[in-house]
């Protein structure tokens, strides 16, 4: 094959170019300049992303075990958007002292989680799959940890690395499984050799499962809450906007195009868990007081709702999803921005001490309700459009029982965002979180998702596109 | 080329491997001891790997390599527990996982 | 710029303006002044509106835009109106204009608090003027969400838990429509052809009846809550009461006839057979609102609770002459919605006066108020008169023919019900005299009193807003009944044609 | 064709006037306000007496009747097609009789109250209510069609209580105005549901339509039967239930002798004069259908009128409060008029009691009228109301004193007064119809005469009482009217009432039939000696009576206790045990279980948190069970 065709996999390449450059920056770079790197690097990804948006030829590489197509590039780029706001916002943590040192590892970890994930949905065969989900896992661990002299921290990381390692055993019994019965782990040979023997069945729940901690899905969510609580804030907004992104991602590439054979199966597995989720982490997020925990139950019932989207298993839902992740990126991590933001002026965590913020810091306040309203769907913001098509989606397929279900559950959800929104301006607080202005890159960072919540709901182009994008995975 | 060994002891074998895990897992108190149960299910799926690839499936190697991946994969996600648990070692002067529950609820 | 649309750019431009201005007194005057154009631009509409039909126009709707907005979807920004929406719009403009007055002394974060009144008011004109489902839902939802803050912030009393129970309960109201509206959006083509949220469009075909008996109880109950409906009415009495005047002006004289008018214009209009079929639920559901409300009334002993309680048997009237489901009933609703909303805004801008001067809102607090304040006491005497129907002011019109359009059923049961509703009409004397007469009349109570000022300009340009529109609607009815009419025709024609009763 | 189209402004002035008087009263002069509203009346009294001249005189008739004219009418409210609320004019012999008899009493009460309300304080505001009243009052007999009636009937429902709470800061005026309000509003329910059942039989309000005795409306008879009565008569009943409230008849009479709580002028045009008869007006209005398709309805309405007219006369025996005791006596003549209708037929001679019952309506608006009047001079120079307090008032208010003798006389229905005239024809329907009937109006004939001559006697002669200061006659503002009304009491009875005002619009041939008159004389002068003999000079007859008669007298001295009665039903009943109830139930039951839905939430919660226990293998197990329960479901149970 001749090199020009490793342009399909450009996305990769350059991620991994870029990683290897922030590596070697890190050897040569003068000490005290450190901090800059986090700019060197920064303006690094901007590029890849920006050239990820290139036009870029789809087709297969490796036999097959490669594939790359306009959805799976739409994926990426919507990920690195979300990798790159994620930089942009940790740059003021990374100022701190017991950082600075680390500033490198950060990047060059994270993105080489990047380049694990876009393997993972690139991936023709399992295998590359499960290198990627891998390479996607065990650095986020690592940088779990990543706040040496927090107990939380650590045990953040020690949670989330072995509770990884035992899904990813599960999931490949699941995968030796599906092995053993067809014979091959080419996602095309697998679809055409599945049948529907109980062994495979066995294969894709054990499968399901692996995935779905991954998602965390309930009952597979226990280590989300704690994991986010215990990491630094921005590995958390990482954990619960792009990781899940990527998995939900390869998740429903893997179900339209490995498993259509078994689609009454899966979908009563999601109808199920669907439900438990959106419950049980509605259940469980009304009591929170950490912002972050709380943040974490919310983001484990997003991907409930998530789930009404795949439930179709049509080309709306598949749209419904994808856009739905873009909007949850900006969304979530606008909240995660403000959370961020007051964490590093003040260390405060938690939702009481927000009581009174509208008095001292009118915009984060308002910032924070306009990302929260996103995520509860509540019009005009991006959420509401999100939420509507994903409904609709489950609803073309006649599921308007789960749909009742759902939009039941907002209301709970309503009733937590709320009492954040309560807290900010309703109750008054004798101190109050001081006025601060917070710097550039976080304003910046802010500013994209306050755009991205507003624009991406009122033009319709975007869904239009992601729509015509999301036939062929 | 059949030697003696039906391919079912193997996966028996697997099988018993996995569990064992899982229960190690479960039960023991010692986070190397857990992460140990974790290779313990690593393993079992090396074996069913290869015993499918060997027995049913001999003319491809996609069984064998997917286990050496696993191998290389269990080996780096081992090097970086441990880390964690000397890092867990240091703030809480214990590898009891029950200690290990700062955060709940 | 279509006309339709200025109703939803002007207000938005209205609240651009509010943030970026720096001087907080300027605030009310540029509210004022951009409430007050939307008032014309509702007047000048009523005029257009008039022009085109009386050049016999006879489309169903008129101004029609539509722009294609999502279109894998087909999900359009269209709007267009009938008389019915003129009517709703002219109402809401009213309203709202006269609620800016109301709470001209709006003192901590008065910008938020217009800020939000206006996002309220946008969503519901939204409401009013959208004929696709998606984008009327959308409007729905905008209109009900700045009720939280506006209650929560500048409320009084319980406000935390009134503010939190009315969205919660108004957003339950909702999931139910979107389920409903989804329902529908899915049988809107029986042919197979394109799918539609439009409203116009989806009349034209007949959604099979399975499905219709599933979405219609769900949307009706759905657009239910938002008017009161029992037993799902209970936001109402505690949202009102720790409300904000304008909040509760706007609310129960605007917002709770968005669940009428979405009743109406989806449930009913849409899914027909279902509505014919299980009216008779529906019928016990409100006409029990209907004298329950007013006996639930009589006992209370809060203004702001009696009003409420009024309102919620006013609204089940609504209802249940929309199920009556004829021309005349229909007509009556709408009227009576209109009707409703300009005396109970009255009533709610009154009470906040009165609470501003006495601090209390407990009726057996106060007394001989007439003496000390007669613009205010009369202003209530009118609005009491009005709610309980007196001829000459708009109670009488909505109610009367309400009453004559429902006791046209031809099955005996409705007529029965429907004589049972008409005695709502005594116990609503009986509990606005005792009012007027605990409150107003007698000697003076409570010599604090004795140094009350009267009505301010700005509550009385509010007021006279209002009565002002109460009784040109009451005096001289036939013009409002037969815009509305005219437009009621082709629905009604379609309800008999598709269930010959 | 006579043009009858500037009657529009008969109703309109008034209502002008109101408008001008409401809005603008306060910055006007009193006394300017006063003659504005009083000079408006003038007006309307020449338009109405010009009207009645060109109606009776000059409009031509078809075959022998007069005919209905439809002055003017126009929509003003469309329901369906063919039921649509028109407001117009209707001139016929009973609402030109009417206009008269409104205009006059009106006019005369507007004088009187330029003195009698002078230096009160809102004097411009009693005007204003004045011409409210004039307004809803006329337009009321002049309406073209029920609906129109109904209108104005609220309307002067309102403007009653407008004015029973007059003085709006006495809080038994207050309550009396509520009372009258309400009860009369729940009467007007039947009335609303009357006329809901006649328009749906009927498909009309037209009242020419209505009462046209070939039209359907009548010819169809009764219409569909429901409960044993056909609908016609239902619908009758419920609207004669609206004309028994506005004319407190019994059960709905209790509102009536409350309401003297308003100023006494007010109690003698609208409790005396012309509201309470609107109920009369009414039932004439819609005769023809009483008649002729709903005989039971108009056996009811006999019945309750000749009750109330026993019943009001028995209490106003025991009444020491002059207006009271007059308030009872209306009521019991309206007795009277109802039971005239009541025993009527339509056409001929059997519409006797039809043209006797118009023919006392407007006699008893005199008299009655008068009787107030003077019972407000008296009130006046004494400043009381009880004429316990009273006596030998004689010397000291001359004109007062005369005009009352004669009011009293007439009522007592003495030739050739014109009480005699208008109670003797009552008297002869009802015994040409039944026996019970006349003997009950017999009987309180003589009772009438009595209570009567019991006010007139203990007011003017009986005891010398000594008054703290010299009670003064009243100024010529208020004794014209009197000397006016005396006048026409005395004459009105000549007017040919046979000949103008019958049930068919024909003439009708009556005389005197002396075998009924002579009797109802002595019984009236029987009545008058009994007074005399007791209240002539203070006696100890009547307290020995009371005495002997002990739970009779006591009973009717409280007034057989029906107040109680209906204070029980509201107070218990309908608060203590519907509202309370119904208001507990929401806040507790409907309210509670919204409460209960989130508490419960909360309360789930909080006992699944241990599922979140922060122990790493604790999470593994459930993501092993987890999985192991999603493979069996689907594996095993839910393939």
């Amino acid at each position: 094959m001749s090199p020009g065709t490793f342009l399909i996999m450009r996305h990769e390449l350059l991620l991994i170019a870029a990683a290897l450059s922030v590596l070697i920056a890190e050897i040569f770079w003068n000490p005290e300049k450190k901090k800059s790197i986090s700019l060197f690097s920064i303006i690094l990804f901007g590029v890849v992303t920006i050239i990820g948006f290139l036009p870029s030829p789809a087709g297969a590489l490796f036999g097959g075990m490669y594939i790359s197509s306009g959805a799976r590039l739409l994926m990426k780029n919507i990920l690195n958007i979300g990798v790159l706001l994620v930089f942009i916002q940790s740059v003021t943590w990374l100022k701190k002292e017991e950082n600075v040192e680390k500033i490198s590892e950060y990047f060059l970890l994270l993105i080489s989680t990047v380049v694990g994930m876009n393997f993972m949905i690139s991936a023709g065969h399992f295998l590359i799959f499960y290198i990627g989900i891998e390479l996607a896992t065990i650095p986020i661990a690592a940088l779990a940890a990543y706040d040496r002299y927090r107990n939380k921290s650590a045990e953040a990381g020690i949670k989330l690395i072995l509770s990884s390692a035992l899904s990813s055993g599960i999931l490949l019994y699941g995968l030796s499984m599906i092995y053993g019965t067809t014979g091959t782990l080419y996602f095309t040979e697998v679809t055409k050799l599945f049948g529907n023997n109980n062994l495979q069945i066995l294969g894709f729940i054990f499968f399901f499962a692996g995935m779905a901690f991954k998602i965390s899905i309930v009952p597979f969510h226990l280590w989300t809450a704690d994991v986010y609580e215990g990491s630094p804030v921005n590995i958390t907004s990482y954990l619960s906007v792009i990781s899940k992104g990527a998995a939900v991602f390869i998740l429903i590439i893997i179900l339209f195009t490995v498993f259509p054979v078994i689609i009454a199966t899966w979908q009563k597995t999601i109808f199920v868990t669907s439900i438990l989720t959106m419950t049980i982490a509605n259940l469980f997020a009304i009591r929170q007081q950490n912002l972050k925990r709380f943040l974490a139950f919310s983001s484990i019932s997003q991907a409930g709702y998530i789930l009404l989207g795949i439930i179709g298993g049509n080309q709306l839902g598949m749209a419904s999803v994808i856009y739905y992740i873009l909007v949850y990126i900006f969304s979530n991590l606008g909240a995660f921005g403000v959370v961020t933001a007051i964490s590093n002026a003040t260390g405060k965590e938690n939702i009481d001490d927000y009581n009174g913020l509208y008095q001292t810091n009118p915009k984060l306040s308002l910032i924070m309700t306009l990302a929260l309203f996103s995520l509860a769907g509540i019009p005009p913001v991006a959420g509401f459009f999100g939420k509507f098509f994903l409904f609709t989606a489950a609803a073309q397929k006649g599921y308007y029982l789960l749909v009742l279900i759902a939009v039941l559950n907002t209301i709970i959800s309503l009733f937590y965002y709320l009492l954040v929104v309560k807290a900010m301006f309703i109750i008054k607080s004798e101190n109050p979180i001081k006025k601060f202005r917070s710097d550039f890159p976080t304003r910046f960072a802010l500013g994209i998702c306050v755009a991205g919540i507003v624009i991406t709901g009122f033009a319709s182009i975007i869904f239009e596109a992601i729509r015509n994008l999301s036939f062929g995975v | 080329m059949n030697s003696g060994i039906p391919v079912q002891y193997f996966l028996i074998l697997a099988t018993v491997m996995f569990f064992t895990g899982i229960y190690g897992f479960l039960t023991r108190r010692n986070l190397i001891t857990i992460l140990m149960s974790v290779e313990l299910i690593l393993n079992s799926v090396n074996i069913n790997f290869l015993a499918f690839n060997r027995y049913l499936y001999p003319h491809k190697l996609e069984g064998m390599f997917f286990s050496l991946f696993i191998i290389a994969v269990a080996a780096s996600e081992a090097a970086v527990v441990i880390a964690i648990i000397i890092n867990i070692y240091r703030r809480f002067t214990t590898i009891n996982v029950e200690d290990v529950n700062e955060m709940k609820f | 710029m279509d006309i339709l649309s200025l109703f939803i750019v002007i207000p938005v431009l209205t609240i651009t303006a509010i943030i970026f201005l720096k001087d907080a007194h300027q605030v009310r005057l540029v509210s004022a002044f951009g409430m007050g154009l939307q008032l014309l631009m509702a007047a000048s509409l009523v005029f257009l509106y008039l022009a085109a039909r009386h050049a016999g126009n006879s489309d169903e709707m008129l101004f029609v835009k539509d722009y294609l907005w999502f279109k894998s979807l087909n999900i359009h920004y269209a709007v267009g109106v009938d008389g019915i929406s003129v009517a709703m719009i002219t109402l809401t403009s009213l309203v709202v204009f006269a609620g800016i007055f109301a709470s001209w002394e709006v003192e901590f974060l008065r910008k938020e608090f217009f800020v939000s009144l206006i996002l309220l008011a946008t969503g519901v004109f939204g409401f009013f003027i959208s004929i696709d489902l998606f984008t009327m839902f959308l409007f729905y939802e905008l209109a009900v969400i700045p009720m939280y803050l506006l209650i929560g912030i500048w409320g009084t009393g319980p406000k935390e838990y009134s503010a939190m129970k009315l969205t919660l309960m108004l957003m339950g109201g909702s999931a139910l429509i979107l389920v409903g509206l989804l329902g529908i959006y899915f049988n809107s083509s029986p042919g197979g052809s394109q799918l539609t949220f439009n409203i116009l469009e989806i009349s034209k075909v007949v959604i099979p009846l399975p499905a219709q008996r599933i979405f219609f109880p769900l949307t009706f109950v759905g657009f239910g809550v938002l008017g009161a409906l029992f037993p799902f009415h209970t936001w109402s009495p505690d949202g009102h009461a720790s409300a904000p005047t304008a909040v509760s002006m706007l609310h129960a004289g605007v917002l709770m006839k968005l669940g009428g008018y979405g009743a109406f214009r989806v449930a009913i209009f849409l899914m027909p057979e279902a509505a014919h079929e299980l009216s008779w639920i529906f019928i016990i559901l409100t006409s029990i609102s209907v004298i329950y409300g007013a006996f639930g009334a009589i006992a209370q002993k809060d203004l702001k609770y009696i009003n409420a309680y009024s309102s919620v048997s006013h609204c089940g009237l609504v209802l249940f002459a929309v199920l009556m489901m004829n021309q005349t009933a229909m007509n009556g609703a709408i009227i009576q919605m209109i009707s409703h909303g300009l005396m109970t805004a009255l009533f709610f801008a009154l009470i906040g006066m009165l609470y501003g001067r006495t601090h209390t809102r407990m009726i057996n607090e106060m007394g001989g108020l007439m003496k000390v304040i007669p613009f205010l006491s009369v202003c209530y005497v009118i609005a009491g008169l009005a709610s309980l129907g007196l001829p000459g002011l708009s109670g009488f019109v909505a109610e009367m023919t309400i009453f004559v359009g429902a006791f046209q059923h031809p099955e005996l049961f409705y007529r029965i019900v429907t004589i049972l509703a008409v005695s709502s009409i005594v116990i609503t004397a009986v509990y606005i005299l005792r009012v007027v007469a605990i409150l107003l009349l007698g000697p003076t109570t409570n010599e604090h009193f004795e140094h009350l000022t009267d009505a301010k300009w700005f509550e009385k340009i509010s007021a006279i807003t209002l009565i002002g529109s109460v009784a040109a609607i009451g005096l001289a009815p036939f013009w409002l009944s037969t815009m509305i009419g005219t437009s009621l025709h082709p629905i009604i024609e379609k309800i008999l044609a598709l269930n010959p009763f | 064709m006579i043009n009858f189209s500037y009657t529009i402004w008969i109703p309109l002035l008034p209502f002008l006037m109101f408008i001008l008087l409401g809005l603008a009263g306060h910055k006007l002069k009193p006394k300017l306000s006063g003659l504005l509203g009083t000079g408006g009346l003038g007006i309307i009294t020449v338009l109405s007496y010009i009207t009645a001249f060109k109606y009776f005189f000059t409009s031509e008739k078809v075959d022998g009747a007069y005919q209905k004219i439809t002055a003017l009418n126009f929509t003003w409210l469309q329901f369906t097609d063919k039921l649509h609320i028109d407001l117009g004019v209707l001139l016929d012999p009973i609402s030109v009789m009417m206009l008269v008899v409104i205009s006059t009493v009106s006019f005369m009460v507007h004088i009187y109250s330029l003195g009698y309300m002078k230096d009160e304080k809102g004097f411009e505001r009693f005007f204003a209510f004045l011409s409210l009243f004039s307004f809803s009052m006329l337009g009321l007999v002049l309406a073209t069609n029920i609906f129109q009636m109904y209108i104005f009937w609220e309307l002067v429902g309102v403007s009653s209580f407008l004015l029973i709470g007059f003085y709006y800061q006495k809080p038994s005026a207050v309550r009396a105005s509520k009372k009258a309000f309400i009860v009369t509003r729940f009467a007007d329910l039947g009335f609303l549901i009357g006329i809901l059942i006649l328009s749906f039989n009927t498909k009309t309000f037209d009242f020419i339509t209505l009462t046209n005795p070939a039209g359907s409306a009548i010819a169809q008879g009764g219409g569909i039967v429901f409960l044993g009565l056909s609908v016609m008569t239902w619908s009758m009943i419920f609207v004669f239930m609206g004309g028994v409230g506005k004319s407190a008849m019994f059960p709905f009479h209790i509102w009536l002798p409350d309401a003297m709580e308003g100023p006494t002028p007010v109690s003698a045009l609208i409790h005396a004069a012309t509201m309470v008869v609107a109920g009369v007006y009414l039932v004439a209005r819609m005769f023809p259908i009483y008649a002729l398709s709903a005989p039971v309805a108009l056996n009811v309405v006999a019945w309750v009128g000749a009750f109330t007219s026993l019943f009001a006369a028995v209490i106003a025996c025991t009444q020491t409060d002059i207006k009271r005791v007059l308030a009872y006596s209306t009521m019991s003549q309206i007795g009277y008029m109802m039971l005239a209708l009541g025993v009527a037929g339509y056409g001929g001679h059997e519409g006797l009691g039809y043209m006797a019952s118009m023919f006392h309506l407007f006699t008893h608006a005199m008299f009655k009228a008068l009787l107030f009047l003077g019972a407000g001079a008296i009130i006046h120079a004494v400043h009381s109301n009880y004429m316990t307090e009273m006596g030998g008032l004689r010397k000291y208010l001359p004109v007062t004193h005369i005009t009352f003798l004669i009011a009293c006389l007439t009522i007592a229905g003495i030739p050739p007064l014109s009480g005699f005239f208008s109670k003797d024809e009552i008297l002869a329907a009802a015994f040409h119809s039944n026996k019970l009937l006349f003997a009950i109006e017999y009987a309180v004939a003589g009772l009438t005469a009595f209570y009567m001559f019991r006010l007139y006697f203990s007011i003017f002669w009986g005891k010398d009482t000594q008054y703290h200061h010299t009670p003064q006659e009243a100024p010529a503002t208020m004794t014209v009217p009197l000397i006016i009304l005396a006048v026409g009491s005395v004459f009105s009875g000549i007017i040919p009432f046979n000949k103008l005002v019958t049930s068919d619009g024909k003439i009708l041939e009556s005389e005197i039939e002396l075998m009924i008159a002579i009797p109802s004389v002595l019984i009236g002068l029987l009545g008058i000696g009994v007074a005399y003999i007791m209240y002539r000079k203070e006696s100890a007859i009547p307290d020995r009576l009371a005495a002997t008669f002990k739970y009779g007298y006591k009973w009717a001295y409280n007034k057989f206790y029906i107040d109680e009665l209906y204070l029980f039903v509201t107070k218990k009943i309908i608060f203590r045990y519907i509202s309370d109830p119904v208001a507990w139930f929401d806040r507790h039951i409907v309210d509670g279980t919204m409460n209960t839905i989130a508490s419960v939430t909360q309360n789930f919660s909080f006992r699944i948190r241990a599922f979140q226990s922060g122990q790493l293998q604790k999470y593994a197990f459930v993501f092993i069970t987890g999985a192991i329960m999603l493979a069996i479901l689907f594996i095993y149970l839910w393939k």
